[in-house]
């Protein structure tokens, strides 16, 4: 692959198509820049402002950008929160749509088969390998990402933050959280 | 089109394997197979519904032995050979061969910055208003397009219910084949998972796709 | 299963490739992986419709990278250590290692013979009359089952009608997963394509498939 | 490949699970004894003697093992007739079930996930590829073999063959008119 690339490489940049700057831009930007403490900040605004929470909920695109957020796979945000009887989780079954602008580039898992295939039809056993065990009882909404619309997870706020400000509870929402693979951290699990 | 890459609800392809640490990129190569494929993206050569169409219409063995950024790889060239953008003998060779035509407008990093912050809506003006609101009943059209479509196998032939109306998009299968964006009403479906995997299957699952009105019959 | 083998209705593999000669075998492994499995199967060890849950449930990526009769070498392999009849030390050293426990009654030419020109006949005494008959409208049932079933994803929730009642025959749902053949009323049901692949089909197609009566509902 | 089957050779005839007699055995059997010259039979009989003919629809087992011809792959047979207004065409999307019996072993192309895809959902495309070509309101009837069953189609017989006897009407019943993916040789095709 290596040389192919490579190949591909000199052709688009002797043939002018691409100024080499671009790929240092685009590569800078999705490996340094863009991840999900972007959306941790919206995950933990939301938390703490309900007037936030509440325009998040209903236009995702608009109150996520009030932060900066957009852009790239970004343009059509939809929050989905948690609650104790509903459980919501994002995949891709066709491809890897996934929302950068807020989290970033995906996971290998989440472009794997394994993930694509068995999670619209048995999200349970799924998430067991993450080792999220829901109550049997608890709705599963899968959401699979068809359309240019991109799904960010608003996960449950743990137990025992009742005073941490948002930049705290930033800290205890993790990527998996905001795709419905994981929860939010609890305060004890934060390391240091 | 009912190809390798439309594999929800398939069997057999094991655990999902989580690493233990999750690098962005695994070499450089895949770095930049990432940045030209997002770059030659802004020279609006083609669009990403008809990448999506070449990446998915490789032969199914192919498709499910390459690597992710493998796959950007291989449907890049394809899609170089098809809009006469390289030759066989081009990347054979690893360069280009006289006479080098150049490209009038190169993508830049201001281009790609802009891409990147700003993005491209799919939503675009509707020319009537939708024909299903919240609420209603609908059953996913059981169609086998050869062409793109987004319209999952697993979803074709069953009764959900519009729990959205999205807006007016871009419809892929138009925009995949290049004629023309052909914007509909899009929706979020909502699916019970029972209908979608039999009354045997977990009774608290609820599946959602979106889907275009042209996917979507009253039911 | 959903697995790769259930590929009834898929795009992307391409023409059909018909060889200038055909002959039976392609190579001397060939014959010998065709011999052996045959043979094996005749110590009744495990069943036939064991063997195809067996090779069907290689990941999809192996299952279409592999030739049709290295399927048969990869599963026979894998039925060996299942059964324990090999260990994956002898399957590497190549040859048996000690202690080696030799089979009782080993299969014989005089027993291939027979197992060729007697075969071994599906049908069994039925317990009770079948629920259709010729002419009756029945839907496949949408179901999904991780194990062996030959009722294929194409056909699944789709209405066709009874053609024939072909008798009572092994269930191979049951066989495959070793708890008995629990033979059940077998049917050929008879789909119009547009039923099974949407209104703009060709029109004159029906495709028949066989069914067993747990995989019918009346329509 | 050659390697593993050797050492799966090996260690069964080590084991004595199997003699090496049976192998050469079902070797010799399948590439030189059974072959479509059985299934040709069936339908030259068929076509000169309608009491056999009648007999082979209605139960193509009986009738096929008057012949002789039956067991392995052979047990149910059912015999599909063409006629001008409908073609019969057989495939086995799950595997590669054949009717060895009258047939011999299927050739790599029954086995193949092209023929084994298309066959189901566009028959006339893969027909079009064998160079059959059906007026447009033939029905086509495609017989899925999803159990135990196997089928063997009776095509048409050709025109001007009205004297010929069933040992020669057999050389113009080719195993491809028997699976549905051709049409019986025209006199005039006969080489020699």
């Amino acid at each position: 692959m290596q040389l192919r690339v490579r190949a591909l490489e000199s052709i688009l940049l002797e043939k002018r198509y691409i100024e080499p700057a671009a790929l240092d831009e685009l590569i800078e930007t999705y490996e340094k820049k863009i991840g999900p403490r972007n959306g941790a900040r919206v995950v933990a605004k939301a938390w703490v402002d309900p007037a936030f929470r509440k325009w998040l909920l209903a236009d995702g695109t608009a109150a996520i950008g009030s932060l900066g957020y957009g852009g790239r796979s970004g343009n059509h945000l939809v929050a989905l929160e948690n609650t104790p009887s509903v459980h919501n989780i994002v995949v891709c079954t066709l491809c890897s749509c996934y929302p950068w602008a807020v989290l970033g580039l995906p996971p290998l898992w989440y472009k794997s088969a394994p993930y694509r295939s068995r999670t619209v039809a048995e999200p349970r056993s799924v998430l067991h390998e993450f080792g999220v065990a829901l109550p049997d009882d608890t709705e599963i909404r899968v959401w699979d990402s068809t359309a240019e619309l991109r799904y960010l997870v608003i996960p449950m706020r743990p137990e025992g933050t009742d005073n941490w400000n948002e930049e705290q509870l930033a800290e205890l929402v993790t990527r998996d959280s905001m795709i419905g693979t994981g929860v939010a951290k609890r305060p004890q699990e934060l390391s240091k | 089109m009912n190809g390798a890459a439309d594999m929800g609800g398939m069997h057999g392809f094991g655990p999902v394997e989580i690493e233990p640490n999750e690098p962005v990129f695994h070499a450089d190569w895949e770095k930049k197979a990432f940045a030209l494929n997002m770059a030659i993206g802004v020279a609006n050569i083609w669009n990403l519904d008809a990448f999506r169409f070449a990446r998915e219409s490789l032969p199914p063995p192919q498709y499910l032995n390459t690597s992710y950024y493998g796959l950007w790889v291989v449907t890049l060239e394809n899609m170089m050979l098809k809009y006469g953008i390289a030759t066989t003998e081009e990347l054979k060779a690893g360069h280009a061969l006289a006479p080098v035509k150049k490209a009038d407008e190169p993508v830049t990093a201001a281009k790609v910055a802009n891409m990147v912050h700003c993005g491209s809506p799919y939503d675009r003006p509707a020319a009537a208003p939708p024909k299903f609101k919240a609420g209603d009943k609908v059953r996913a059209r059981n169609v086998h397009p050869k062409t793109h479509t987004r319209l999952p196998r697993y979803a074709r032939g069953h009764t959900g219910e519009v729990v959205r109306v999205v807006g007016c998009h871009v419809f892929p299968d138009s925009n995949a084949i290049g004629i023309g964006e052909d914007a509909h009403w899009l929706y979020t479906v909502r699916f019970d998972g029972r209908e979608l995997w039999g009354q045997d299957s977990d009774p608290t699952v609820r599946v959602a796709i979106e889907a275009w009105e042209p996917y979507l019959e009253s039911a």
